[in-house]
């Protein structure tokens, strides 16, 4: 059985699945609920200065489904928690005090200023909570207010609160990032030199869900009107792969703890987070349309797929798919597919064959010998991998690599490996081929 | 109610179930969808390139993009791709064999062996647009043909509705006092409930330029000869008016013994089914399915033991293994290998039937010599219909004939000038609704583009 | 019948649904097929300079799927075309004469210098292509070569290349934006001064679809190796329109035409960017997945909607919805709303449940005199919207504005607008209840 | 092959069918579903609150859960939450009545009608755990304590495979040769292929600890009171030994004439079909999953005709509509309100059976009087079982019956000390496999309980 616990800046939790910032970490009743499903920790809700802000009595959620009115993603336009102060602080340490094996992180956002961070800090510090994560990112509500992403999009800002924050508090720090910015290494960058301890990401995706065309106003509607709010669920996982990337992979921000957050929805998407350096990972969406329970087969699944593999603690994979993320002009230019179509797997829904012929190269079949068939030309296809994208049916089409001549070029295909860094038609060609940097490595989460 | 009978005289009475039952027995056979239903199952199309579902329906109904309007929230749009390749799509929605012909080729039938329920979706749509009141079709500028389309089945009103849709004004002639043909006097009532046939014609009359004959039969009230002089086209639909006979020695004629297709219009136009008598025992000889539709509907009426014997197996059955499967799960017992001997009777009313075995040897049908009885109130002949010709001698020669039924070629054209055919009378005909209508399409956009030559050449 | 014929910046299509430059719109071949089928008009897969590149021979596309493998995103490493010039230009030419009612429109890539740019714009105009989009938003591969969203993530660049395009073409200039940017609003106002006659969102966003647990490497794999690409479909349509509604309802851009893109899927989903003020919109994923045959759903549901609601043209209803975008200090608060749970539609999944109890407000049932049953409690509901979200049946739970007393408050509803702006919670509340700015008005998009 | 035969003899014989049609009709009845399939069908899985599936599976799978992990590719973690509950999950898999337990409830049945596939689910699941060789749970730290399990049916194996999970040694006794009670003797051949039954219990003891002692009755080899004395605690998983009579005044004994439950076991341990012969024509008289699984391998065998004859209406049949789908949708004909009056026979041997019509009158089965002959060259009864008390009278007045079968409390206490009992001979068994399984954990974990108390007291 493997062993599933994570130290993430010392803190520790007997799983990598904590609950991020969000509705159901608002209140004991809720947390109390997600540790008995088996959670390893959580971030409690946002806290903020008294008075507490309010929320639209209306709908604060939006939604997109996919066929069968699955949930893709949330929005929501609800702000930071809008209980009293005093009683999110006595139930967080009621609740820490009761599951003490469990992580428990508080959020926070206050205003730009030192003083509200220091008052804040040391009232956090007295219920027993772990950590802080400073909540840079909310798009939404408190960003009209020079909160939330309106500090997340300003590095300067981030590493000025980080600091203060670190200066008044001996807990550990964690700055959750926002999307909604052109390039995110630099706010990890200013949370890093700040003296944070680690970044938390990613934060909701600014986004209106959709039009309601009976009222012509954004969903969620009040009263006749919508503004944008912040998308998460499964639809931002792979901005939240990409930007976890690039923290893992820029030499300046290398090494710094990362806890995932975006659309982790089943043990999977958990792995792949920590393939790429995640020391553990955040959800909220799926708690929100499945309920706590969701946890179960999150836990399962990671310990059984560990065992299957031979991975005895989640430091034996963290971070493994890190030095295989590169960039584009690293690609080996001589690694040769074509597509393979499974016939006996084949249902004949043709979807291939149209995504080919319509919108790519012409290179799969759609009758042979005057039977309705799907075959690959090798003449023709590019490797392109759309009708593997395409096609319903699960390992029916794979790309297989190919060596020797290549039958659309007419070609040897070279065995090295080689790039378009000194490809002939690349004006900027470079002499000699370059080489990707070398990956950066790892230290352990656990510091 | 049941009281007991005299067990010496035949047992054929009405009002063996109560209303409730009666009702549940005759409900929809496939239900509509709920809406929740609908998205559910529309959301299942696979949106097919070159869709088998497509190619296997006779009228060529864009099924995927019909369905993805269905998913996109658009029915009537829906509504309207499936009626513009075939405007009874409601009642083949209804009637349609869909496992042997859409459903049975639907790529989630290869996957899952659970195909999408193309004609329940086809139905959602049909249904909407006909709940609109509105014909989403509109007539091009007249074009002062006239066009005669003897027979209101559905090949008849397919062809009248597409010949009115291109401007041409039409009279149909039927010998029937409604239309509809087998829609309206043929099909189980259980497939086509709440009048659907009358609706279904109405709302496919609305497109303008159909006059209504009804009540003149072809050979006794009106004749080919004349409708060639008077119109500028003739369309026949004229279905089969013959049934097939056993040809048994004795006992055909007996009280109680009656041709199934007669029973069921009957049926059809019996307003309360509790006043329409049933024995206790049928028996229905044949393996189509007028055969499963007689029995299933007899089982309906509260008959206790109501048998189908087929002289062949169960795989040559004519009726698909859906309406077999419907028909056993109703309580009716399918028997096979059995041919009809002897009809007994008593005091001039059937009591009974005689049986032999048959087998199949060296892959011809061979009777065994060993007879097995089965005891009936009601016997129903159900082994097909055959073409009657009369009145379809217009001129001389009269019209050419193939394998009994009126030749056509490929544009449905008969060997007369001017003069086309389709649906069951035709030698290709297939006994379906849906090949009729196509039957019907394709006459009429053929009547159309000789009748547009001809302006042409006129015109030259 | 409604009139979907559209003319956007003087080019008129016959509707409203172009395909956007991306592989479907790369060869005369594929471009035929697609005015086969009915799209509106191309905008011609991204021309650069000669030598051309050359693309990866493996997978260049990556997926995310939801339930029953259904495309929820694409994700792509492909460059602009692989072809030379010369063909591209002549195949234009040959289609546009082939097919003079559709639009067409040539996207264009080159370095950031000035002559580049005029030489290849004056190729265009001789083809009789109908315009010119400015690809500033490929955030791969080309962006490495400081082209692509390099540029268009610099305000000043957009600038500068709208400006020289305007100078040496009179074709009409549509930027196009990347979203990966932290304000969308500064390239569109700077795309504004530069001249150019309109934007067109959003290309595709930086994302690494998923690692692959196998082998440890991002998705697509190219031997072993990944780097991230542009992601596009159903899941990004949330960004987009919000970015759509941002440069429509600011101050400095309001007004100009913008080609709305992004996971435009139905006639539904380009309704709501026509709504929000698009001339017209681009689509791409859609018939990569399904086939160009796509368009003839689009284009009936759309006209059929249009004849539902009497709207006769597109103008009809265009931009309608804009007004209604606002900010969420002027949402009104005094807008009450509770759920209400349509007990025939119900399947009892618990769902709605489950998701309140564990996660939100502990507003609905889950026993009823001892019997499954779901009600929502009155007393206890926010009116979040989630419960709506997470229900499996379509309008089985809505959402009902009250009026009169709250029962979860016990206070009386007041019947007039009121919002955050003079809240008493509000640390910056103002004297006076503020209203949002009038909305801007949109000239037509005909201009 | 099927020769004519002397009218005068009954006909029964083997080898009616050629191999491969005997092989269609003995197929799984359910085929394991393809690895698309599986995806397709968990992926619609809603997840529900406190499903309704899990409450109506009597050992309370958590079958979202489960379904869930299949859904996110981990069908390994699926099968350890199936066989934490259910230790004969996969069994259970192919022979629970799913249509009236987890699938009926399931919230897709009630919105589409159609429920997710629990038990092929299910079954993909437990097949690839097994597929892999290995047992997914390890004993507890040896207790010291053994127990003795009498009757390897689903309730001893259940009872045996936790207490030896919890730690304890355990004995199972049973009576015939081979482990598995009605899984391997009295199940319908086509729900359990491929020898699973057996390949179950190879999977199950390997959880280790387990000693077997087959051969051994109880009140023939083996006596109550010794096994109270000699072990800390004893299972008694029974089954049910008697097979209750037609009671009719004639032809009960007469030759063709057999108990459906023996036939089933003979068909069960009969390695080549071929060789079992089946008579031509069949009557079953009952109306439980008994007489469907016997009507049903009848016709598999090549029976002509099958007759399942029952004194009661269709609705009050104890077989689920989807067994009664199966039976009429393979051409057994099945036929209501008939109960048996007098078995025919000539020279010895059954020829026919004589029925007479019932109907309900208040409430109550009433005789009409009225007759019918079926003719029979074999009749099956299958119109129930009963407990067999012998060999539970451990000491003085033996064991509490209630209702002819074993009264137990909800722990499964016995009104001896010491002894548990469960699956069909205690008063609540339900003659199902998974509550015969759920009964022998609930005793397990109650027998854990006890002796963990006794040790604590002990210890005191």
């Amino acid at each position: 059985m493997a062993d599933l616990t994570t130290s993430f800046l010392g803190i520790s939790s007997p799983n990598p699945f904590w609950l991020a910032s969000a509705p159901p970490t608002d209140k004991e009743y809720n947390v109390q609920r997600a540790f008995e499903q088996g959670w390893g920790g959580v971030v409690w809700k946002t806290l903020g200065e008294d008075p507490p802000i309010v929320n639209v009595n209306g709908p604060r959620y939006g939604a997109i489904w996919g066929p069968d009115r699955r949930l893709l993603a949330l929005n929501n336009i609800e702000l930071i928690t809008d209980r009293a102060l005093d009683t999110n602080l006595e139930e967080i340490a009621r609740v820490k005090r009761n599951w003490p094996d469990r992580a428990m992180i508080v959020s926070l956002m206050v205003p730009c200023e030192e003083a509200p961070w220091q008052k804040i800090l040391a009232l956090v510090e007295q219920t027993g909570a772990d950590g802080v994560e400073l909540n840079f990112g909310c798009p939404h509500g408190m960003s009209e207010r020079g909160m939330g992403s309106a500090v997340g999009q300003v590095p300067d800002y981030i590493e000025m609160v980080a600091r203060w924050c670190k200066q008044h508090s001996k807990l550990p720090v964690i700055v959750k990032l926002t999307p909604n910015i052109t390039d995110i290494r630099y706010p990890a960058r200013a949370a890093k030199k700040g003296g944070a301890d680690a970044v938390s990401l990613i934060n909701t995706v600014s986004s209106i869900m959709s039009i309601d065309l009976d009222n012509f106003a954004p969903t969620p509607t009040i009263d006749g009107k919508g503004s944008h709010g912040g998308m998460c669920g499964p639809a931002v996982k792979p901005m939240a792969l990409n930007m976890v990337a690039e923290i893992a992979r820029d030499r300046e921000t290398a090494g710094m703890p990362i806890s995932g957050i975006g659309g982790i929805t089943t043990w999977r998407d958990a792995a792949e987070f920590i393939a790429l350096g995640c020391g553990n990972v955040q959800v909220c969406t799926a708690a929100m349309t499945y309920g706590f329970k969701v946890v179960k087969e999150m836990i399962s699944g990671l310990s059984d797929w560990m065992d299957e593999k031979g991975f005895a603690t989640i430091e034996d994979f963290r971070g493994r798919a890190a030095p295989n993320v590169t960039d584009w002009q690293y690609l080996n230019l001589n690694y040769v597919t074509k597509a393979r179509i499974d016939q006996d797997k084949c249902i004949s829904c043709g979807r291939c064959h149209i995504a080919c012929e319509d919108t790519s190269h012409q290179a799969i079949t759609s009758m042979v010998d005057g039977r309705r068939r799907f075959e690959v030309i090798d003449a023709e296809c590019v490797g392109c991998n759309l009708c593997v994208n395409v096609c319903p049916v699960e390992d029916c089409i794979t790309m297989e690599q190919i060596a020797g001549t290549d039958p659309r070029t007419g070609k040897p295909i070279p065995e090295e490996y080689d790039n378009w860094t000194r490809h002939p038609n690349n004006p900027m060609a470079a002499e000699k081929k370059q080489h990707a940097p070398a990956p950066v490595t790892m230290p352990d989460a656990a510091e | 109610m049941n009281a007991m009978t005299d067990p010496a005289r035949p047992d054929i009475q009405s009002g063996r179930l109560p209303a409730e039952a009666l009702a549940r027995g005759f409900s929809d056979l496939h239900p509509a969808l709920e809406p929740h239903e609908v998205l559910v199952e529309a959301d299942r199309c696979y949106f097919c390139y070159d869709a088998p579902c497509m190619q296997a329906c006779p009228t060529s109904i864009d099924i995927p993009l019909f369905i993805r309007e269905i998913q996109a929230g658009n029915p009537i749009g829906a509504a309207k791709t499936i009626l513009s390749a075939n405007i009874l799509g409601g009642m083949c929605a209804r009637v349609c064999p869909t496992e042997t012909l859409c459903e049975e080729v639907c790529v989630r039938e290869v996957a899952e062996g659970k195909p999408v329920q193309i004609g329940l979706l086809q139905r959602h749509a049909t249904d909407l647009m006909m709940e609109t009141g509105h014909h989403p079709f509109e007539r091009a500028a007249p074009t002062g043909r006239r066009i005669a389309v003897v027979g209101a089945g559905p090949a008849g009103l397919s062809c009248a509705h597409r010949l009115a849709m291109l401007g041409h004004e039409v009279t149909i002639f039927e010998a029937r006092p409604k239309l509809g043909g087998l829609n309206e006097y043929g099909i189980a009532a259980y497939k086509a409930t709440e009048d659907f046939a009358q609706r279904e014609v109405e709302f496919l009359l609305k497109i303008g330029g159909i006059t209504i004959e009804t009540g003149k039969a072809l050979g006794r009230d009106i004749h080919l000869a004349d409708l060639r002089r008077d119109y500028d086209a003739v369309f026949l639909g004229l279905g089969l008016a013959g049934v097939n006979a056993l040809g048994l020695a004795e006992g055909e004629d007996q009280i109680g013994t009656r041709d199934a297709v007669a029973w069921i219009a009957d049926l059809r136009q019996t307003a309360d089914l509790s006043e329409l008598p049933v024995g206790r025992r049928v028996v229905v000889i044949g393996g189509g399915m007028t055969a499963t539709d007689a029995a299933v509907q007899a089982k309906a009426l509260g008959a206790e033991d109501v048998t189908i014997a087929y002289r062949r197996g169960r795989e040559q059955m004519n009726a698909s293994p859906y309406e077999q499967e419907v028909a056993a799960t109703r309580g009716v017992h399918l028997r096979f290998n059995l041919q009809p001997k002897r009809i007994f009777a008593e005091h001039g009313h059937v009591t009974g039937i005689e049986l032999e075995r048959t087998r199949i040897e060296a892959g011809k049908l061979v009777l065994t010599g060993e007879t097995v009885t089965i005891e009936a109130d009601q016997v129903f002949k159900a082994i097909g219909q055959s073409f009657v010709a009369d009145g379809t001698d217009g001129e001389g020669a009269g019209i050419a004939l193939e394998r009994g039924r009126i030749q056509v070629d490929a544009a449905r054209r008969t060997s007369l000038d001017g003069v086309w055919a389709g649906g069951d009378c035709i030698a290709e005909g297939e006994d379906l609704t849906v090949v009729a209508v196509e039957d019907g399409k394709i006459a009429a956009m053929d009547i159309h583009s000789a009748l547009t030559a001809a302006e042409r050449v006129a015109a030259e």
